[in-house]
């Protein structure tokens, strides 16, 4: 058991904040947002040199193979800088998969694009009824020649509008599997979604869309099982960004307080405003604590990985929301207007709390694991392996 | 001690339902629906004030002589808890609401004479000059000057957080006019016409996506003094009239009772995947939990209102209770409605107004703009007094 | 509508108020407490002097005609006073039952004597099993010669220890009914329980107990119907004794807070505890619009009456605990204590909490009266009858 | 960065769980569960200390030299949680967690061998003799005296909220020596013999129906120069020091997750009526959201210990965090607990202690005390450093 980030990662760390504060600022980022595509491919294609995006990927792929540790780092600092690029979405969320399910070619291929930043990959799974059961799942594939023929509606597929290449999950002989289609197959319609973060996601709607017999990912493996791993990686990554932001709300807060003066002294003056600043680095402190056993859960048993990763996600959609609140509330009306990055912050808060399970669906999951009373008493300790 | 309406009442709640089934037309309240902000926007608002105008309803807390309806508070109550049931787009803001009461109560004749009727015909609609960019909840420290030049006042400086100014004619200023003693005793309440040279609107996006707020720059803005209200340093208890003028007079219990019954019609339907949230134990609970809070809330409007009917005062504990709960209830409410939206949440629709948009289902449409109200309601609590104000009174009260 | 007191009612209130603070202080309490009966006669008799036990019943039965508004007066007063004597379980529950289920004979005989303050009749109603479903009764009375045979066990009844009387519930051809059984009879064990909040109760098993004919209420009437409407009628008044525990509280704390110095001030001129004092009487007040709702809703249709009452309790319950806490907080180690009454505030509210219903129960039963909507979107004004 | 026990740690795991297995009997586990206060009673506390006491376990956190086990933090942690788990009484108070580590950082080698084996075997129980009626939160402005008189110390004065001083042998107290300078600067920290003459002391019931708290007074009681610690004058910075020891030491984890298995047990049963707690869904989610909190503390723990273990200190705000989270935590639990009793919440059984009245099963013995753990779990934001000393601290270090 050891806690403390090496040498590395805090480098790592101190690299990641110090890029985005220097090349991602709440000017830059409202232009970006105001652009036609909604996307920075500098910025992209500068996180393809720092190596951000070989990151999570073991180096016999191309990556750095990096662990969820490193992840987290990074995730921390896109939270802070609000990014709307699909650095989760890409890398993490399918890019993990393609690496989890793909043969070698689909690896040297897609992953090699995504590494070079050249190939931005999303995953198209969840359909309007699956809310939080990921085995919800219409979508149909049926063999068709040497290939498949794909019909599917995939509302919201986050990062879709930047992507070129989809990961479409369908029923295959009943059972769920994963395809690529490219973005321009024929039959595919994306329609673009703006969304209450500033990021854009797509309706996706395939019908009859063929690919080919290569396009199956993982044939013999129980993909179910993989995209649910995924999106727990994916969530554990949202946690760390909610700390980020959570950490830059704390921070402005404090800041603002500082210098706004009002009845002849700074609102920081004022013990009430003290106390409840108080309260929100308290809370500050505890999504820490959840992201950090969210972080260090992703490879843990599946028992385990629940109580890590949804723990986590439920407790830091309940503190991060009061943070954001009171963050709005003490930059009065300021915090209400859009001129400032805390209204913003708090909207990338709340689109989290909706992406990958609402806070709701993530305590009732991590309740369910909790009643068997060995997860719920066992030590946050693990035996090694 | 009752609860019961008088066979009157019970008559003129019936007229007002009638009144509201036969001219609150389908799109106003769609618009009203689709509407985000506290306040309508002035082109769906002056609409329906011109149906009621017509009706001599404008302005239900007006004595009958300056236009007003002559009501009872039992019956603002009840007209106010139908117009709210029935989806009224509110239009009853600055104009209906702050600065006529000043006028009647500080203006002289001619005032009275010139703008009132401008009120209720909707030629007028006025913008709040109170906040500016270095005073907020300490709002004596405003710095925006009115120097007296012959019979004009010149005035500099800076307004913020006006609300409609962009769409207002005139806005009420507190300006400061002297320099000496305490800085109260330096501010003088002012009319100021928007449409005179020097006068420059910024506008100011909130996080909930819609442009009601606004920056008003004056640059040697002229000001006839007979526009000025009361006496010159007269301005601050003006304002504190004004501020005190709505207890036991203002009543939320009508909105959030709308608010609640539109978020169980949301939640009796079935979501994507067939489940709907009113079956829901932990909805439920939450739900349950804020209409006691919104039964609590209303039995302290009717209790002031008592009081008031009677002669009495309701208390500043009572009034900030009541100011701070108001608040805290339409968030609870609007941050439930957000919650039950699912990966839908994450959809935003840009447009403004949201009623331009293509008619959907009323279910759709009150899923669009959940997270736009719910983004909105944190204004509830900063603006007009803010919690921390409010517990500042209280405190004083208690520990006096 | 009107809410104002008329001032026979500020008088009733300024008396209460007066005589319990005159009669009634902490330090007398804790002496009833510790009696062996842990009950003062003396107390009793002068509230049957002053009227107070024939308050709430007809002038026909002997009573002074009083509304719930004057009942919520004097309990206001006894939750103050942390009064131990069953006012609320003989004189408001178990009385009102006789008034509205006994003959004429019954009526003149339980009601005088409880008027008279040398009766105080005790309802057994609720069993193990009942929970908050009040039709949920085995007891069983069967006929019996010209009388009946009753059998029942009645844990908790409240009122029970000081009771010469019980009413005792139980099945009789399938139907609850209520009858008259004396604390001596054969057959009855009475086990004496302490309560948190100081007042004692009865554990009641009634083994073959034999009532006389003329022992039955209300023979033709819906009895489980009227047992709601009673504990209905209790729970306004509970509600009405929150509110005036809950000002005693705030009261409490502000008087030690501006009394206790710390860092060279007095507690009370530290903003943060300002504010935190600020929000209890932001609770202090609503719990008492609740209340008041409450007491003016006992006598509304059953849906009105249920959104009231179950309204009430739901949401004192929830402020009540936080002032409660709050106080205790505030008043820091001696609040902790049992020397100050803040404590036995807390314990009485705590205690409420588990009376008639939880504080979890009544927001259940509300939240099914609202999934009505005329219910939920009526006005609290209600057409004159 | 893991969470990965070394191989040698999961042996220490199994050497404790067998030890406990084998020596924490059923009728010590029963004291415990029926004891709603923070430290066991010292009758049974000290059953359990001299079985560990054989083994050498009594004191986790001290120095093997001391006669301590000398382990790492992670083994202390695993040790605590094991035993919190088993249930074990809590024998660890004022003795081996604050007097002791003061006497081996201040002591004087006649000090260490004569106190601290008397810690250890239980020959001495000490009393801890901080807190003042007028002196609470404000800690520096107490004013028991102490006058020197040849070798000895003459004090007078009064503590309060001792706990368990009426078992105690012995209390260490800050008492002032000098009233010039600055109030902390005239603090000296003494020892003092509770069997001397003068000594007085008054029990205080708390409200969970316990004598745990007393006040002493003290009439001219005489204490050895001998038994001051450190030097006049000195008494604050060793207060200092014994506040921030535990820092990065101290572990809620264990005990806040064995409260949760027990609440959890408790919830399995069937209530009368049939049904189970565990199936409520709005039981769930509060215990769920409990249960998260004491994982995010958990990890704060193991954080701040991966922190002293590598040589840093895990800082102000962490620290205040944890003392605060703990007593919530504590707090909800308890809340929870008593929210599932129903009526039977209103039966109180006044006998202490409760482990003394005949059996009964462990779920109505659970049932039987948990109103009074919840009344009990008030003290935890109180003592110790109230909840608003430690926002106090946290607002200081943000803010500067």
């Amino acid at each position: 058991m050891d806690l403390n980030y090496s040498d590395e990662q805090l480098l790592l760390k101190e690299s990641a904040e110090r890029f985005l504060k220097e090349r991602y600022d709440f000017e830059r980022r409202g232009k970006i947002i105001a652009s036609e595509t909604g996307f920075d491919s500098g910025i992209w294609s500068d996180m393809a040199d720092l190596g951000w995006l070989a990151l999570p990927f073991a180096e016999e792929n191309g990556g750095l193979g990096g662990g969820a540790v490193e992840i987290s780092l990074i995730m921390e600092a896109v939270g802070r800088a609000l990014m709307v690029e699909p650095y989760l979405t890409s890398v993490i969320l399918a890019g993990g998969l393609v690496e989890k399910l793909g043969s070698e070619e689909q690896r040297v291929e897609i992953l090699g694009g995504l590494i070079a930043g050249t190939s931005r990959p999303a995953l198209a799974h969840a359909e309007r009824q699956t809310g939080f059961d990921l085995g919800n799942i219409a979508a149909t594939a049926i063999r068709s020649g040497e290939g498949y023929l794909i019909s599917a509606e995939k509302p919201l597929v986050l990062g879709g509008q930047f992507a070129d290449v989809f990961l479409v999950s369908a029923r295959l002989d009943g059972a769920v599997k994963l395809f690529a289609v490219p973005a321009d197959a024929s039959g595919l319609t994306s329609t673009e979604v703006k969304l209450v973060d500033g990021s854009r996601a797509s309706d996706l709607v395939l019908d009859n869309v063929r690919v080919a017999a290569s396009a199956l990912f993982g044939a013999g493996a129980d993909t179910l099982a993989e995209i649910e791993a995924a999106h727990d990686r994916a969530n554990a990554a949202l946690a760390s960004e909610a700390v980020g932001i959570m950490d830059a709300l704390m921070d402005a807060t404090v800041a603002y307080t500082k210098e706004r003066v009002q009845f002849g002294k700074p609102l920081a003056a004022f013990q009430a405003l003290q106390h409840r600043m108080g309260e929100m680095a308290v809370k500050c402190q505890e999504a820490r604590g959840s992201a950090l056993l969210a972080t260090l859960s992703v490879d843990a048993p599946r028992s385990m990985r629940i109580r890590g990763v949804s723990g986590a996600r439920a407790k830091i959609g309940k503190v991060s929301r009061s943070v954001a609140q009171e963050a709005i509330q003490l930059h009065g009306a300021m915090g209400f207007s859009e001129e400032m990055p805390v209204g913003a912050w708090f909207r990338r808060l709340y689109a989290m709390e909706n992406t990958f399970g609402t806070t709701a669906d993530h305590l009732k999951r991590y309740g369910e694991i909790i009643r068997d009373p060995a997860v719920l008493s066992g030590s946050l300790l693990r035996e090694p392996v | 001690m009752d609860l019961l309406m008088t066979k009157d009442e019970v008559l003129f709640r019936d007229e007002v339902r009638a009144f509201l089934d036969a001219h609150l037309s389908e799109d106003l309240k769609r618009a009203e629906r689709l509407n985000p902000s506290f306040l309508a926007d002035p082109s769906v608002g002056l609409k329906w004030q011109a149906k009621l105008n017509d009706k001599g309803w404008v302005a239900p807390s007006w004595p009958k002589q300056y236009g007003g309806t002559g009501w009872t508070l039992a019956e603002r109550y009840i007209f106010d808890q139908e117009c709210e049931q029935a989806g009224e787009p509110h239009l009853r803001g600055a104009s209906i609401k702050m600065i006529a009461p000043v006028i009647m109560r500080y203006g002289n004749d001619a005032q009275k004479g010139f703008y009132l009727p401008r009120i209720l015909n909707g030629e007028d609609i006025w913008a709040q000059g109170y906040s500016e960019p270095g005073s907020g909840s300490d709002l004596a420290s405003l710095k925006t000057r009115a120097d007296l030049d012959g019979d004009h006042y010149i005035v500099n400086g800076s307004k913020i957080w006006s609300t409609l100014a962009h769409h207002a004619t005139r806005m009420f200023a507190l300006v400061r006019t002297a320099d000496t003693g305490k800085k109260q005793e330096g501010i003088t309440f002012i009319l100021i016409d928007l449409k005179s040279p020097g006068v420059i609107i910024r506008p100011i996006r909130s996080i909930c996506g819609t442009h009601e707020f606004n920056q008003v720059f004056f640059d040697d803005v002229k000001v006839p003094v007979s526009d000025r209200i009361g006496q010159e340093g007269e301005g601050w208890d003006i304002a504190k009239y004004l501020l005190e003028f709505e207890r036991g007079g203002a009543f939320a219990g009508g909105v959030l009772r709308a608010m609640l019954t539109r978020i169980h019609r949301l939640a009796s339907e079935p979501l994507p995947d067939g489940r709907k949230m009113i079956d829901d134990p932990l909805f439920m609970a939450r739900f349950a939990e804020i209409a006691t809070d919104v039964d609590a809330n209303d039995m302290l409007e009717l209790a002031a209102m008592s009081k008031v009917q009677a002669g009495g005062n309701p208390g500043a504990v009572p009034s900030s209770t009541m100011k701070i709960e108001r608040s805290r209830i339409r968030q609870s409410i609007a941050e439930l409605a957000a919650s039950i939206l699912g990966p839908d949440a994450l959809r935003w629709e840009e447009h403004r107004p949201l009623h331009e948009l293509p008619e959907e289902s009323e279910l759709n449409e009150e899923r669009k703009v959940a997270s736009a109200v719910y983004f909105n309601s944190r204004s509830q609590s900063i603006f007009g007094g803010s919690n921390e104000i409010q517990l500042e009174i209280i405190a004083k009260t208690l520990l006096r």
